[in-house]
Parts: C-alpha cells; structure tokens; sequence
C-alpha cells in the first residue's frame, strides 16, 4: 500500500500500523460498523482511518439467540455470538462495497482452532483490499476457543505465528482484558511475529433481571463496552505500552477525540471506535475533525507527537 | 434509501392517557422519507447514562415536516423522554427499517394493540391516501381499557375511518381480545392483516391468519442498539433457523416467515 | 455472637455468614463509609446489616500523593494507597465508637506480607466487637504486596491459612477481579479455610488529562469502583457461585436494592455497598428498606429465597 | 456537627458574568447550620453520570433559610448545574467541613480571588454582625477583568463594607494582583488574613503573611468523592509530612500547616 500522501494546508493525522499507513489514526471496531456499506447514509466512509469489518469464521454462524444486547450503567453487554456470513459469502459478498471506499480494510477473524484461523488467513491473503488481518482471540460469547485462545500467551502465540505463516499483509492481534497480565500476553504475541495489538476486547460481564429471576441475556454472560470500560482500556494500553514495540491500536469507550488522543498519549498510534457508532453513527468522522483541529490548534507538526507523549512522574 | 441523524427540535408533547405521551417533532428529512411501518432511535440525554437510543414507531408525519411517536413509560428512558419540553432539541436517526408491504386498502385490515397501535395511525393514513373506491382499510384497536383507548381511536376516525374496539376490561367495544373481533368480521383470504402488539396477541393472530389463509404482516420488537444492521443485536428467530434482524431486516415480517413458539 | 431475633410483623431479612448473623444482608464495603462514624448525622447506623471499616495495616499508612480520584463515566477511580491510622491506633481511637452501635463489625486488614496479615489479625483477635474479619489481598494501589497477593491463588491460600490460624472470627477472603479467572482464586480460598468470600475489590484504570498530558491520578493507576463495574461484578459472583459452597458476598456498583437482589439472585448471601454511600450517604437504609418492600410484596418467606434463585435455561 | 442531607428546591438563578452563576435555594437546615467556610455537595443530575457530587462553599445563608452558592462553569457538572430552573429539586449535602475561625472584625483582612470570592461574602457578612465599634474588617477581592468583578464587589459593599480591587487587567480598581494590594495596605501582625482562590494567589499571600508574621488562614479545593472524611480522597500535603483531608480537616487551614512547594 501507498504512503498515504497529505494535502497542502491540511494538518497531518497520518499514522502508521507496521506496512500499513492511514490517512489518520481513527478505525472502526469490529462488530460495530458492520460492513460500513450501513453508516454510508450518515458518514463520509472516505474520511474513516481503516474499516475494521464484522468477525469472520470459516463457516458461517448464525449467534445466539435473543435477546442478545442490553444496556448497562454507561455500557452495554453483547452476547451476539459471532453471527456472521462466513469468509465465502464474506469474500464474495460484502467485501467488494468497503474495499472499494479507497480506505484500508481490515478484516477481524475468529476460529474454534488454529487450523481454522490458518485458513481463514489463507482464503483472505489474496483477496483484493484486504489491507491488514486482526486476530480476534479474545471474544468471550463463543465457548470453544475463544476464551482459551485469548487468555493463554501460549496458544495466542501459536495462532499468531498461525496466521502470520498464512498470508503477506500485516496482521494485527487483539488482546482480551480478561487477563491477570495483558504484559504477558501482549509480549507473547510480539514475539510470536504481530506486527501490531489491538486492545481491549469486551470485559466479561452479565446482567439480571429482577422480576423474571432469569439472566439479560440468553447467553447468561456477555462482552460489556462502552465508556464505562474506558478506564481499564486505557491502562491496559498504557501498560502494553510500557513492554512492546510493536503499534498499539487502543480500543475501548472511545465517544470523543479526546478520548482517541488520551488513548495515544497512553501509548497508542491509532484508535477504534465501537460502541460509540451505535449512538452517534457519525463518531468517527467528529473524533477526526476533533483530532485535526486540536493538531492545528496546538501547533502540533502532526498527530504522530501524540504518541504516547503521556508526562508521567 | 435515505437515512438521516438529525438534531430536531420538540414542538409538541400530550399526555394522551395515564403514561402514554406522544411527542411531536419537526423533522422534515426524516418526515418525508418515512414509510408506515418504519421507526426512528431517539438519543436521550445528552450524557453516556442513558448510553444507547431507543426505538420508536413512526406515528405520524405531515407534508409540512412534523413527525409523531406515541410511547408508554415503562423505564428510564421514556421517563426522561416523557419530560422533555417544547423547544428542546433532540437528536432522531431515522426513517430505519423496512415498513409493511402495503397493498389494495379496500383489502387491508389493521389491527394494534396497546402501544402497537402506535404505528397503525401512520399505516391508516397512508391507506387512506391510496383509497379511491371509497373502501377503506378495516381497523381493530385493543387495550387494556377506555382511558387508554379513547383518545388513539379519534384520531383515526378524523381519517374517515371506523374504528372496531376492544378492551381487556370491556369498558370500550368489545370485552376480550382483537382477535375475537378480528374472528368476528371474517375476512376473506384475499385480505391483508398488518398487526402490531403484544407478541402473545400477534401470535394468536398469526396463528388465526394462518388457518382462514390470510395473508398477515406484524411489526416485532427486539431490543437494538444500533437500529442500522450493524450490530446484530436484534436477532429475531426465523421459522426457517437462524435469525433475522429487526432493525433492518423488519421490524415489519410476514408472520408466516417468524418462529413463534420461542 | 447470638443469632439475630426478628420482632413480630417484621419480613425476615437475617442472613448468616458462616457463624456470623446478621440482621439484613446489606454492609458496608471497606474504604467508602470510613469508621462508621462520619455518617451518623446521615444515616440509622443500628441499621445495617454489618459494619466493614476502612483497610487497617500493622503500622500507620500516609497513603499515596493527591489527585487520589477522580470520576469517570458511572464510576469513578480511587488511588487513596491504604491511608490508615494501622491497627494499634485504630483498635484504641476508631474502634469504640462502631463497636457500640449493636451491629457486627468487620475489619478489612491489609499487609506487605503474609506474617503482617497475621500479626494484624492476632492483634484483632481478641478485641471487643470485632465480628469478622475480611482480608483484603487485592487492593490494586499498593505495589509491593497487594497485587501478587490478590492475583496468585497459591499466595492467596497462604495467607487465608495464616489469618485463619492467628484469630477465632470468622475471615472473609476478598477477591480481586483483575483475573483470568475469579473461580481458580475462589476455591483455593475456601481450601484454605476461609468463612467467606467477597468480591468484587476494584478494577484497575487510569485517566489521562488531555491538557496537562498527565495522568489524573498522581499514582497513575488506580481502581475502579462504581456502576460502571457491576456488570463484571455480578458475571463474578455468578461464576464463584457454581463453584464454592462458602458464603459469597456481592460488592460492585450496587446503588439500589435491586442492585442488590440481583447480586442474591446470582448466589450472593450478602452485599456491600460502596461508592453508593459517597452520592447518597442514606444509601445503605434506602437498600435495607428496598429490600425489605419487595420481600413483603413479594410474599417471599425471607430474603434468603433469593440467594443463588436466578432461573437459567 | 449537624449536617444534613436534603432535596431543597432552587428559588433564583442568576447569571453574575460569563459562566458565573449564583442559586439560591430554600435550604432551612443546612442555611441555619452553616459557618462561613463551609461547603456543600450538590448531586446534579438524577442519573448516574455525573456520579459524584460536586462540592461549592457556600456563598451566603439567609435567616428566612436561603442559600447561595456561586460558581463558575468549568465542566459538565458544573455546565448541568447552570441550567437548572427554578422550582426544580436537588439533593444538598452539609454544611461539610471546618470553617474559618473568625475573630476580632477590626483586625480581619478578607482577600478572595475568583471563585474563591464565594465563601468571603458569608464571612464578611457574618464578620459584620459581630462589629461592635464599628471598624469593619477589609476586603481585597481580585478577577481577571470588571465584567467578572463588578457584579460581586456591590454584595459586600451592600454589607456596608469598602473594597479593594484588583484586575488582572487593571479594568478595575489596581491593576495587578491581590497580593500587590496586600502589601501596600500593609497589615499589622495583629492581624489575620482570611483568604480563598487559585493556589498560585494563596502561595503567595502565605509567604507574605509569613514574613510580615501575620495568621493567616486558607480554604483551599481538592478533588472530593465524598465530603465527609470517608473516602479520603481529598488528601492535602501537610508540612510536617504526611496529609489532612480538605473535607474534614478543612477546607480551611492554617496557611503554616500546608506543604505549598507541591
Ligand atoms: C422497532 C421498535 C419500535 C418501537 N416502537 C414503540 C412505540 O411506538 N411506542 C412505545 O411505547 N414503545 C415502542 N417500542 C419499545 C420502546 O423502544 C421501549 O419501550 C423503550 O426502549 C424502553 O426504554 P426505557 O429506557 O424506558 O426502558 P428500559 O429501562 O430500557 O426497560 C424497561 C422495560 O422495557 C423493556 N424494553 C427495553 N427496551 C425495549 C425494546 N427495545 N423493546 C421492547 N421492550 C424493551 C425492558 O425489558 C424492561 O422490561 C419499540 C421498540 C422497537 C424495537
Ligand atoms: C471545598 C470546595 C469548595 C468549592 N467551592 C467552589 C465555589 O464556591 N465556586 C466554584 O465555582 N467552584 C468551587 N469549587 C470547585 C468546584 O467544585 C469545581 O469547579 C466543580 O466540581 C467542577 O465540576 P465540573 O463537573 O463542572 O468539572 P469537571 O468536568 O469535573 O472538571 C472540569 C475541570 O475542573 C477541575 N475540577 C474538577 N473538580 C474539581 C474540584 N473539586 N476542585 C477543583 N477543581 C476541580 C478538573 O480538574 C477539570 O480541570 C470548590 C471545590 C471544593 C473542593
Ligand atoms: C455488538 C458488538 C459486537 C462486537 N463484535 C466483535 C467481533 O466480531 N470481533 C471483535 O474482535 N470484537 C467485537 N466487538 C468488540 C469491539 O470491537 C470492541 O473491542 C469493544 O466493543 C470495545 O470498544 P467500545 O467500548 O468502543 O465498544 C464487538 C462489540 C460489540 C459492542
Ligand atoms: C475510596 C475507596 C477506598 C477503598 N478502600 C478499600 C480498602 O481499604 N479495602 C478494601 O478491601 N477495599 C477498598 N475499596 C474497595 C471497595 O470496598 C469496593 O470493593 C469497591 O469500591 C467496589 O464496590 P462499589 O462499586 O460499590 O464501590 C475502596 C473503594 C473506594 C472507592
Ligand atoms: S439493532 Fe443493531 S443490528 Fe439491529
Ligand atoms: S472527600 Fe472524601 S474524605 Fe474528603
């Protein structure tokens, strides 16, 4: 891919994710921009960092059943269960509408095994607009793989190495806070060829239902996002920060620009913004604007000075 | 399809009966691209507590650009949205989903329930805009009693049509279910039923629908964070396996298509 | 300590916890209603449930350097670092006062080592009105100590023994949620021989000031408390509750007594109630008499038909 | 020490400057109860975001059972808090904390800098009711510009009381700081300094005090949870080491007892 060239008189937002360059550092969260064609009637889809797309499997899923969603004190909980159309359908289908927008996608990929992570990497290595892969390993709705994948450094790095082996394109690993020491995770996972993190997933979470005795979800437990979780994102990042060298994508309760430039203080060089698009389908392109013009209103040579400038002691 | 994310500014707000309140807004992109059957998300507050909107019907739109939704307060939300006052704005998506499938009005009978009849006024109007023999859409309204009743069946008596009742108490129209009306009046099987209610009422007037042959569409809830297909939240089980959406798939479904055992 | 008697006409709210009875199931959480004695202008002190006062250490603590907290969205961080009077002043100037009011007292000790949790709780031992005993192994502000402790099951288990051997009191084990997995830690606690488990101690975050390009807090890090965490709150109490058979206590965002029952539902014998108190300082009676309104509507035989009744399935 | 927690209902809003407000609200116990120095917690919002309440000194106390606060927005708290209307509930805590301990009004010099004029209008006033023979105690109070200055010097002059002023931007009265008006009136030993506003201003007029050896006293902000010495989250650097808390030890100190390096 092309350096991302900046036009005269505007403020550099341009970041870097390994071989990847963005137009600026602010990216759409898996699960929560769907396949961007859904956001074209209410935000410039040009203007977005990266499109980071649904999850996708090998085999399609159907997820859970309902009620898959409720809201909680500045949160909310999913339980969605990976409902997605399968890399096929994925390729044939809804690859071609973000792939031609003319910004880099990325595209988020769950297994129940490391062969099936392979070969999803290996069915996307060739597919026109696939700009970068992200390794979900951190999901908490599905039972098989997932929540040991995410939470053990020893399988996270064999996946990783897994999908590094299956294909060119920068792949981008994503850590769950459901972890005693996201460090330890974080660094097996740099040392196993990531050539960037993203973080956080959901918190694992669960609601209840006084009056019905039963459980929010009919999944019992879900994945909770949300501004709510912005603390613990932030320090997740912040630490990662601390022991790796590799790009950190920081992700969680992201609502403003200046929540995004506190997450790159923290150590990140480029954002992804989730929850937040359900309540303002515009977010990402207000977090852009607010970016910019704080850029050129501090007089910043770019946004890149952001980059984990956190003052500290 | 044009959607919209516009800030709008209150005009009106009626307590129509004991916690039910309707609001009118002036919306004029989102009031004109709106079809029956389709809803808005509504950005309560202005902080992250409420954090997600909230559905509502489509009620109402006129040609100068006014929007209405009719809304019982059951929760924090509709508490907040039921106090906000003329000349606040707010922050409406919309028109989402896919509407009902309209058809000949001389063929069609609505039937709602409770704060299901909230879009059933907008479907009517639309019905009777289309009338030209004269014969209008047959219309069937239940609640649980006359308070609640009374005021929604003036409005479309005001479009010219004549309204059957049904209340749970009898205090208004028939004493018992929509359905026993909707037996009552036996349709033919040529007829249309657009329904939207309580999920055991449409259920019983699927399962009614299904054995004369009728044709029935229903408009289902589900809860929705995003009302724009991005989420996937609102999973409605098919007949088929598997599950729609109801946010942009529906809300309106032929019943026929929808599991309704779960 | 004798069983609490119940006046005629009254709902039976008592639960016990182990060998402890208390009158009503609603406590305070350590650290957020001091000594007890800073909210009797607010709220009926012989009205709550049980008395959890601040950490106390085996010497005096300063705690850690102002900004301590700060709020973030339904929640807020605290980073006090263990400012306590240590145990000896505390026994002679704090303890009088709660010790008077009629209900059980609980003492939440801290140490930098598993000998300081055991001469804290000898010097407790014999005290007059000290009802139990909780043990804080997962306070995140303290580096040395506190962090290892909370999160390593075997050092977890050691120190359970030892606060068990050096007093008679029932001692409840308090869990840290920064984990893998809340069950591991859980049942080692209770081979251990705890009375009691509870949980949730905060979430570690952080907050960042976009101006100053500082951290908000002056220690950097610090824990989350509030509504914000209850969701993960309760997924924990939850998941301990499939595991252990010792009482669980429930502690994480609870404002209502709904919060509260959903806590029980999940298989809570009794809550906390924490930075609650700060908003609302009548928060604990405002509970007690919730609780109370929906067992008497409810028609429920006590408030113990709720514990662990959550329908799943 | 009786403090209270009440719904009190807001009876004026006024708009003093840009982004300075004061409310008035009918607050009987705690306006009965309160010394001059002493704050409360306003829970603004019903909902959960804001979370914490947030503290203000109380400005004035009525007999009839008025009190006032005056602030300046900064944030969302304070931004929500200014757009309450009058007739609306909120919920107070207090009087919390220590106030100032007053002594004989010849010899008090009250000298407030921004926001931290709220409390000095309570303690000159009350100042006032204990002058016997007539010689006032002084004021110097300091703002940015007239526009914010104006409006509050005419509450102590109503009191009968002369001020000092002084402006950042020598729009009013001396151009410069409080601390320069300070020096030039110079102040016995006999005297006591009663100060409040930004740290920088109460720095300096400590080190001024102490040279020229005369008490002075600070109510000074930190960041609060709870207001009440439960939480102590409101930790204040002490000289001799370690930290008092601003909510119950203060938030007024002996300017001698604080760290002011950090
Ligand atoms: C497409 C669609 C159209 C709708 N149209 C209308 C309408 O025209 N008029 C009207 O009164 N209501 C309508 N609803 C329902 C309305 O959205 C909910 O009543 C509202 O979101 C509740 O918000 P709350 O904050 O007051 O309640 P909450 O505090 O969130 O919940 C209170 C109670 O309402 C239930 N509830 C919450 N959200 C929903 C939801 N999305 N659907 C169903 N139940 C829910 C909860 O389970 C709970 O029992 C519609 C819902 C959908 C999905
Ligand atoms: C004892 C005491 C008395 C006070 N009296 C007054 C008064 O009479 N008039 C007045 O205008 N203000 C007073 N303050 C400050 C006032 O409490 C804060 O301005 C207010 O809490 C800010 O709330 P917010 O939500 O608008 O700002 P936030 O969004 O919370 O913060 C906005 C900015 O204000 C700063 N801030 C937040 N809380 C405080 C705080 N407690 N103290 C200092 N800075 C803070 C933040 O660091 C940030 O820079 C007092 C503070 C204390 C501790
Ligand atoms: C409805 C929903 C669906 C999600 N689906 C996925 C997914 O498929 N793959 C994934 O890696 N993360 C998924 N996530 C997690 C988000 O990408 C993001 O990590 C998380 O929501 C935290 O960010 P936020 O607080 O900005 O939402 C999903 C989140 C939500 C709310
Ligand atoms: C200001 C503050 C101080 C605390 N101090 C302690 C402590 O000394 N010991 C302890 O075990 N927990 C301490 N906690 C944690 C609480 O007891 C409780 O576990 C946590 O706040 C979650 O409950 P909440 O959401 O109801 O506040 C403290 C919490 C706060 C907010
Ligand atoms: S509500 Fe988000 S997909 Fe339907
Ligand atoms: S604000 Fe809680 S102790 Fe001072």
């Amino acid at each position: 891919m092309e350096p991302v060239k900046m036009k005269k008189d505007e403020v550099d937002l341009r970041v870097t994710i390994g071989s990847l360059s963005l137009q600026n550092p602010v990216m759409t969260a898996s699960g929560t921009f769907g396949y961007a064609r859904e956001f074209e009637d209410f935000v410039d889809l040009r203007r977005l960092g990266a499109v980071v797309v649904k999850g996708i499997s090998l085999k399609p899923r159907s997820g859970n059943p309902p009620p898959r969603i409720v809201e909680t004190a500045c949160g909310m909980l999913n339980a969605i269960g990976l409902e997605n159309v399968g890399v096929d359908r994925f390729i044939s289908d809804k690859m071609p509408y973000p792939s031609a927008l003319g910004v880099p996608v990325i595209v988020n990929i769950l297994g129940d095994s490391v062969e099936e992570y392979s070969r999803i990497a290996e069915r996307l290595a060739g597919v026109e607009g696939v700009a970068a892969i992200e390794v979900n390993i951190s999901c908490p709705n599905v039972k098989k793989g997932g929540v040991a994948f995410g939470t053990d450094p020893k399988m996270v790095a064999v996946v990783t190495a897994a999908v590094k082996q299956s294909c060119q394109v920068p792949v981008i690993v994503k850590l769950s806070p459901n972890v005693t020491d996201v460090t330890v995770v974080a660094k097996a996972v740099q040392d196993a060829g990531a050539d960037a993190v993203s973080l956080i997933n959901t918190l694992i979470g669960m609601a209840i239902n006084l009056t019905s005795r039963r459980p929010r979800l009919a999944n019992i437990i879900g994945g909770l996002s949300g501004p709510a979780i912005k603390p613990v994102a932030l320090r997740m990042v912040y630490q990662v920060a601390q022991v790796v060298t590799i790009p950190i994508i920081g992700i969680g309760g992201i609502t403003t620009a200046e929540d995004a430039m506190e997450f790159m203080l923290a150590g990140a060089c480029a954002v992804q913004i989730g929850t937040a698009n359900f309540v303002n389908p515009r977010a990402i392109e207000d977090v852009v604007d607010g970016i910019a013009t704080y850029v050129r209103e501090q007089q910043l040579g770019s946004v890149r000075d952001l980059i984990g400038a956190l003052r500290v002691g | 399809m044009s959607q919209f994310q516009k800030k709008v500014e209150l005009v009106r707000s009626e307590v129509i009966a004991r916690d039910v309140v309707r609001l009118t807004f002036n919306a004029l992109e989102i009031a004109t691209a709106a079809l029956p059957g389709q809803f808005v998300m509504i950005q309560i507050g202005s902080g992250k507590d409420p954090l997600l909107r909230r559905p509502f019907s489509i009620h109402q739109t006129s040609s100068e650009g006014y929007l209405q939704i009719l809304f019982k307060v059951v929760g924090r939300g509709t508490e907040l949205l039921a106090q906000y006052r003329v000349g606040e704005q707010l922050s409406l998506l919309g028109p989402l989903g896919k509407g009902f499938v309209l058809g000949e009005p001389s063929k069609a009978c609505l039937v709602g329930g409770g704060m299901g009849i909230a879009p059933m006024l907008f479907l009517a109007s639309r019905f009777q805009q289309l009338t030209t023999q004269g014969v209008v859409p047959k219309v069937i309204l239940g609640a649980r009693n006359r308070e609640e009743l009374l005021p929604l069946i003036g409005d479309f008596e005001a479009l010219g049509l004549e309204v059957l009742a049904a209340t749970d108490d009898g205090s208004l129209g028939h004493h018992g279910l929509v359905t026993d009306v909707l037996k009552i009046i036996n349709l033919g099987s040529d007829f249309t039923v657009f329904s939207c209610g309580p999920r055991p009422m449409m259920a019983a007037i699927h399962h009614l629908c299904l054995k004369e042959d009728i044709r029935c569409q229903v408009s289902v809830e589900s809860a929705m964070a995003c009302g724009m297909g991005a989420c996937l939240g609102c999973a409605v089980p098919l007949k088929a396996g598997g599950y729609a959406h109801a946010c942009s798939d529906g809300p309106v479904f032929e019943a026929g298509e929808l599991l309704w055992s779960l």
